[in-house]
């Protein structure tokens, strides 16, 4: 009964909105006397009604609840059909969407429940990105968002699909070049001036807090500067990069080289053991945590920053090009499409880096518990 | 008192003086409007305002406007307040470049955003394949690609940026220009644009006959009166970075752009110039900015002979 | 406040010896970056290196300018000019700071909100989680002309808009730390208020909360740092109306790199500034927190 | 009527004669009846608790001890309502563990005193109270007087990390007294600190216990403590964990320091450590 | 070489007979004369240890023991090196506590286990001798030696986070052994450990140190701890950390469970007892 009661009120709403929605469809105009019929919404409220009723009696069960995600999503078919032609009756419209909204939620909590974690994380994601593109395709169709302001998801796919080409050349000139480059440049300095700072504590104390400062400096204003020295190609924007990550890689890296604890240290000590030995046995495994950290913030950082400095000037390709040249043409599909493949290789930096923390520092709690 | 909302396509600055002095000298009201002017910036469309609906009527160039039309954005012209333009690419002499054929393996500053539109047909005219004869540079609106010697040569306006680098210590025989108007393939800049189905409605039409009415006599007093226009620019700029010494010249120059000031023709769009604008739109090289003619569709005097009349 | 102060005392020298270095590498650099220009347009054909001295270090439109002509640039816009006027910084640095506080605001508060909710839902954690991380590989240049455009639509200008840009800048840190501190709480304390049988609002507001402010207060000094960039970046596109983000912008367009950098220092320092608020303010609310 | 007075004149003698009380058995406050534990495992559940049956009855003091991992907490925690059972029964004064739990009837200490640092010790104290909505006034009145019957007055304005480990272990008996509940459970509450003050605290608590005529239920580790605190010790064996032996403690219900040398402790001590020794070779 | 014989026959009767070395003093391992450490400190200075005049000789196993703050810890980790002094004198096997530490003449053991959690038991335990550049080989042999004879065989490619504990202990134990230090330190290594699991790990410590013949330094809260295992006990008591007494095991140098209940163990237990609070009352 636990399933049933977890999901019980969706359930109910599910089934009230879809019915009102579906009652509402049907005109009977008295003055004539054939009814007519909106098929398409018709055919979602039903859609819903039958998720909604099967809720009420299927376990938490990998088969039952695939079979009402499908009707879910065979109900957000029909609805997007209709709001394609036209939404004739508004109200009753955005009533089948509410509770096309909830039995999708319905969906994911049952996705929840469901053992494997490993699986549902990732189909619970994926299908909540879904839904928020599919709310996202209705809102602009239904309201007739011009397409210069927000393109549709669909528009922008087939942009995407159209265009691979060009954009796969801006990926190479921004992620390849600019941000590889200087991401590689800013940590690996920032991490071997944590180790080299961290001997001496007269440099610790007169660069740390100098170093802590540059967080609240806005560097991604070097960028015009940067443009100015470095040229229009990938080096300018390789070099605000480093400049971007160098610190927080600095910061961090010189906290976990500090993380170590007391006793660690003094066991080292007890030992004897040179500082290289330390250094290579104790401080940097301890630093990982830390310097993971970094690497993650970096990714996102590094990406950003390379496609604002594209904006000051750039050869005639890159994603930040890309998205500022097309965006003046009014091609939005292509602006966004091109900011897709930004965050999705900002994505995939940050979950290849997540999976190599994972790997690295397997021995640390936060990471040992999940 | 009728209300239109004014979007510019750039910062404050003499190229817009025309609509600051209206506005300022109370032309508008004379007329019966109340103009809201909303500056511009680098990255804010004006095609995409007008879309919005947070703007009546916009400044823009008619290449982007009519590559706008083919994204959806129906605009049509109603008002044409530069005659000539302004654009050309200068050149630093020690490149060695003296007429357009030297330009053949030099790297060249391009303005995008709309404005890159003449630049290729030029080249395409000239039979120089962009990547391989030339060397291309999205220039930022800056002059720095050329005095840094980053670039052989820069996008500028006659009005702007030329003198930017005159006063950044270039001397004048140091340059050589070549103006897209003498090379054959300038474009209309300056236009005021409405979206069309606005036009359908006699009261918006009234209405924006009083803003054009009201536009030309700011125009006009702003060609006779450079340094008190200029002063009223300087005025309007919240970023505190124009100058009145600046912003007068670039108001002398602006001046010999609009050529129909303080006559009857003033603002007035000639159809030729619009139809050769677009021919040079529709084959102007690999970078195709519209496909389609629009043929008369994105231009109307309707409102100017309106305005006009008063 | 003792301890504080000693620890200045033992930091100044090193801070006082790091930044004469770098102050020195500064004069240096400017010397040979600016140079070629100096050579160009600016000396007389027989020049001396004294000129050329003099020359690299108060050229008009440096490649790098030197810090003394920042400081004279930024000193004269703040004293010449009363606040009000749009060539004072102080003015520029006042439309900078009230937007990104706002949307540090605002920030702050949807980045609680929904930490609590993840923390409260398994569904939300596991489904909302990713997206927001993915959500900050956004390029915020690119959509801040978007969303100014889409705000602008919807009659919002002004302040607001550059506001929401600050905000999706800000609430990421405090969401991310929030998370983390709502739920750190140990498993000792969290059974304690479960024997209590206490309802989830009671143990958010006694346990959860006060537990999460040591990992709140430092997402906020990166959150607020991150404002300002957030605002400065929604301030590029809509060019020269007023704050340090168009001041950039505008000197960017004018050539003036010394613009440039005055608008980098006063950022510099209303960051710095804005953060040691925060700072003093997380010092008031856990002066009674042993101190680590 | 004649009921009534009848049951008042019993408790109230019961309260004026704990001699009296100890003979005369009073009503079970905690009753497990086959109740199994099993913790689920990727390799091997591993049986926590196998037919577990126990009695306590009000106003005892009963301690767990065992070897390491032989369920003591387990069990605990299965009556405090914070671990699920997998078979058998629990009852709370006649009630779930859980409903016992709402209704307030536990006051839990941990082996770690569990304070929150941003409150001082009053406030820590006052917590429960809090959450049970108790007037500010009597709350603070309450947490006082409970400070003070550990020795804490004076202390009531400092905050935890200006106290030392015994200090704030006491801080947290405090607050687990103050609410009266009716049973009260620690979970090896003076295992972080040093013999010396071990004790002290051990005659502290015995002497609270006396006063206020509460149910505990104790976890520790040490022989001697047990034998010391406890009306009844639970003698419990590993894997799977279950209750070896219950002994009844012979001692007089008020124990001074000098218990600890009579014949009886020592007798007493060896037997609870011969029947944990044959719970630790049994398997 | 007359004389190196000699050396070498008495050096190996000694090995032989344990009882006989007893009698005969051995060689001192560390001694301190004098030794005073302060603390320095905002508001006033704490006199950690004050005149300790200490004879360790070799082969003994010395439990230092006293209330919290009298300074155990500060002994130990000034005679290895870990605190620097500031008066007196220290010497380790004739030379400066440094020189000492440089040779590896210790192996020390925390109250924590302190293993480092990237790396298996095996390589834990290797790491001193991975320091030494001991031949790889060689050094898994020893590590896995050392393992067996703490009873951690087949745990060897485990995490220490994957182990209880009284395993880690056992760890950080085999750890301290493998590189066979001269002088093997050990501050309260059982002190969160439940009596049981203390009292198996005391009997295996006993019976390596019989078997190795290492010299001992063990600081302890525990009074029963401290005389199951030494053979000599300093007694201390703080403000200022000095010694009180130092008692001489009268026991047998091997010690089995029984011996717990011998009148020798409770007459010495009791002495220790009397000593510590005849400390505790001084000041
Ligand atoms: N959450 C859990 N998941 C799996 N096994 C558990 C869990 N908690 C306890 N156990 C196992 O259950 C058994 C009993 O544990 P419990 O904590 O009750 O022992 P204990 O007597 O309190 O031991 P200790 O004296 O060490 O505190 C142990 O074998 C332990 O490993
Ligand atoms: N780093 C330090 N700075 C200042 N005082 C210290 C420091 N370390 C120890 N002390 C003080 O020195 C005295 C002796 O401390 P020490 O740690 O040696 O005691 P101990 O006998 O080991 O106590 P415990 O049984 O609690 O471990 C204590 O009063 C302590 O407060
Ligand atoms: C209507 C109009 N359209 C485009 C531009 C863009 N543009 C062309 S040149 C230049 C630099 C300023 O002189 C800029 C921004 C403009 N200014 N006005
Ligand atoms: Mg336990
Ligand atoms: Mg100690």
């Amino acid at each position: 009964m636990k399933h049933y009661k977890s999901g019980a009120l969706l359930i109910i709403f599910t089934l009230v909105f879809a019915l009102l929605g579906l009652t509402q469809f049907i005109h009977i105009d008295f003055t004539e006397p054939n009814l007519t019929i909106d098929y398409m919404p018709c055919l979602a409220s039903l859609c819903l009604i039958i998720v909604a009723v099967w809720s009420c009696f299927a376990a938490v069960r990998f088969k039952h609840v695939l079979i009402i995600q499908v009707l879910t999503l065979l109900a957000s078919y029909f609805l997007l059909k209709s709001a394609e032609h036209e939404a004739s009756n508004i109200i009753q419209f955005w009533l089948v969407t509410i509770s096309l909204i909830l039995s999708a939620n319905l969906c994911l909590k049952y996705f929840v429940e469901q053992p494997d974690v490993a699986v549902s994380q990732l189909i619970i994601a994926a299908l909540f990105g879904f839904w928020c593109l599919y709310l996202w395709q209705l809102i602009v169709t239904v309201l007739q968002v011009p397409q210069v302001l927000l393109p549709t998801p669909v528009a922008i796919g087939h942009a995407l699909i159209t265009n691979t080409v060009m954009l796969w050349g801006d990926f190479v000139q921004t992620v390849i070049k600019s941000v590889v480059i200087g991401y590689l440049l800013g940590n690996g300095l920032g991490i071997l001036s944590a180790i080299v700072i961290e001997r001496s504590s007269f440099l610790r104390r007169g660069f740390l807090p100098l170093a802590n400062l540059t967080s609240t400096v806005p560097l991604v204003g070097v960028a015009p500067i940067a443009v100015m020295w470095f040229g229009f190609d990938w080096p300018s924007k390789a070099a605000v990069i480093v400049l971007v990550t160098y610190f927080p890689a600095l910061v961090s890296a010189l906290a976990g080289l500090q993380s170590t604890n007391k006793l660690e240290q003094e066991l080292m000590h007890s030992y004897a053991a040179s500082y290289w030995f330390t250094l290579k046995c104790l401080r940097l495994p301890a630093a990982m945590p830390f310097i993971f950290n970094a690497l993650k913030v970096n990714s996102a950082l590094a990406l950003i920053t390379a496609i604002v400095a594209e904006y000051f000037g750039s050869p005639t390709q890159g994603l930040g090009f890309r998205i500022s040249v097309e965006a003046a043409r009014m091609h939005m599909p292509i602006v966004w499409s091109a900011i897709v493949v930004a965050s999705v290789a900002g994505s995939l930096l940050y979950a290849l880096l997540v999976y190599l923390e994972r790997r690295v520092t397997f021995w640390h709690p936060a990471i040992r518990k999940a | 008192m009728d209300k239109v909302t004014l979007q510019l396509k750039w910062v404050p600055q003499a190229q817009f003086a025309g609509y600051y002095v209206a506005k300022e000298k109370g032309f508008y009201k004379d007329h019966g409007v109340d103009v809201t002017i909303k500056p511009g910036g680098t990255d804010i469309s004006p095609v995409q305002v007008i879309a919005g609906h947070s703007a009546d009527v916009i400044v823009d160039w008619m290449p982007d406007a009519l590559a706008a039309r083919e994204s959806g954005v129906p605009l049509v012209n109603i008002a044409q307040i530069y005659n000539r333009s302004g654009m050309m690419l200068t050149c630093k002499k020690s490149s060695g470049i003296k007429t357009p054929s030297d330009l053949k393996g030099k790297t060249l500053g391009v303005w995008y955003g709309g404005n890159e539109y003449p630049f290729f047909n030029w080249m395409a005219k000239l039979h120089l394949t962009p990547g391989k004869d030339i060397h291309i540079l999205k220039q930022g609106f800056n002059v720095d690609p050329l005095l840094n010697g980053q670039a052989d040569c820069i996008s500028a306006m006659n009005y702007n940026e030329y003198w930017q680098l005159i006063d950044a210590g270039m001397k004048k025989d140091q340059l050589i220009s070549f103006p897209y108007e003498d090379e054959g393939v300038s474009t209309l800049e300056d236009g005021l644009y409405v979206l069309s189905p606005n036009l359908k409605n006699p009261a918006f039409v009234a209405k924006m006959a009083k803003f054009l009415a009201g536009t030309f006599e700011g125009w006009n007093y702003a060609v006779k009166h450079p340094k008190e226009a200029a002063k009223i620019v300087v005025a309007q700029d919240m970023s505190g970075a124009a100058t009145l010494r600046v912003q007068t010249r670039q108001m002398e120059n602006v001046a010999k752009l609009i050529t129909y000031a303080n006559t009857d023709k003033m603002g007035y769009l000639e159809p030729d110039a619009y139809h050769r604008t677009i021919k040079m739109l529709l084959n102007s090289g690999q970078q195709t900015v519209i496909k389609k003619d629009p043929g008369d569709s994105a231009m109307t005097h309707v409102v100017w002979e309106l305005a006009m009349k008063k | 406040m003792n301890i504080s102060l000693s620890l200045a005392r033992r930091h100044s020298i090193p801070m006082g010896v790091v930044l004469v270095v770098f102050i020195v590498l500064w004069y240096a650099l400017a010397i040979a970056m600016n140079a070629s220009g100096v050579i160009a347009r600016v000396l007389p054909s027989d020049w001396s290196w004294q000129d050329l001295l003099a020359a690299t270090w108060n050229m008009s439109r440096p490649v790098l300018p030197t810090p003394h002509q920042i400081i004279i640039d930024v000193y004269n816009s703040i004293t010449q000019w009363p606040v009000s006027s749009p060539r004072n910084l102080l003015y520029h640095a006042w439309v900078t700071a009230s937007a990104a506080l706002t949307g540090f605001a605002m920030g702050t508060v949807l980045g609680i909100v929904l930490a609590i909710i993840i923390v409260h839902s398994k569904m939300l954690d596991r489904a909302l989680l990713p997206w927001i991380v993915a959500s900050q590989t956004i390029p915020v240049l690119a959509i801040a002309p978007i969303v100014l455009v889409i705000l602008g639509s919807l009659n919002i200008t002004g302040l607001f808009p550059k506001a929401v840009i600050a905000m999706y800048l800000c609430f990421f840190p405090i969401t991310i730390a929030m998370v983390q501190g709502l739920r750190s709480p140990d498993k000792m304390q969290m059974e304690l208020f479960y024997t209590y049988g206490v309802t989830n609002l009671d143990t958010l507001k006694m346990l959860r909360f006060p537990s999460a402010l040591p990992f709140l207060f430092p997402a906020c000094r990166v959150a607020i740092a991150a404002g300002l960039v957030g605002t400065m970046v929604a301030e590029l596109p809509t060019g020269a109306q007023a704050g340090l983000g168009a001041r950039l912008l505008v000197g960017s367009y004018y050539g003036n790199t010394l613009m440039i950098w005055s608008a980098l220092v006063v950022a510099s320092l209303l960051g710095l500034f804005l953060t040691g608020v925060v700072s003093v303010i997380e010092y008031w609310v856990m002066r009674n927190r042993r101190i680590a | 009527m004649n009921q009534l007075f009848q049951v008042l004149t019993s408790e109230s003698v019961a309260e004026l004669e704990p001699e009296a009380q100890s003979q005369q058995p009073s009503r079970p406050v905690v009753s497990t009846e086959k109740l199994n534990v099993i913790y689920p495992s990727a390799d091997q559940p591993v049986h926590a608790l196998a037919d577990v049956d126990l009695l306590i009855r009000k106003g005892e003091f009963v301690s767990l001890i065992g070897p390491s991992g032989c369920g003591k907490t387990t069990l605990l925690r299965v009556i405090a309502d914070l671990e699920p059972i997998t078979s058998g029964n629990v009852l709370v004064n006649d009630m779930t563990p859980s409903e016992a739990r709402q209704e307030r009837a536990y006051g839990y200490v941990f082996q770690a005193a569990t304070l929150l640092m941003w409150r001082t010790v009053l406030a820590n104290v006052m917590l429960p109270l809090v959450i049970q909505q108790r007037p500010e006034q009597e709350a603070q009145r309450i947490a006082r007087e409970q400070l003070a019957k550990v020795g804490l007055s004076g202390f009531e304005d400092k905050y935890p990390w200006q106290l030392s480990g015994g200090m704030q272990q006491r801080v947290s008996i405090a607050r687990a007294l103050g609410f009266e509940p009716k049973i009260l459970m620690m979970d090896e509450p003076f295992g972080a600190l040093d013999e010396i003050t071990r004790n002290n605290l051990n005659q502290q608590l015995q002497q609270l216990w006396r006063e206020q005529q509460r149910t505990v239920v104790f976890v520790t580790h040490s022989i001697s403590e047990a034998v010391y605190l406890s009306t009844k010790i639970v003698v419990m064996s590993p894997r799977p964990g279950r209750i070896v032996e219950v002994i009844d403690s012979p001692l007089p219900r008020e124990r001074t320091a000098a218990i600890r040398d009579s014949d009886e402790f020592i007798q007493l001590t060896q037997r609870v450590r011969d029947a944990l020794s044959e719970g630790h070779h049994e398997h």
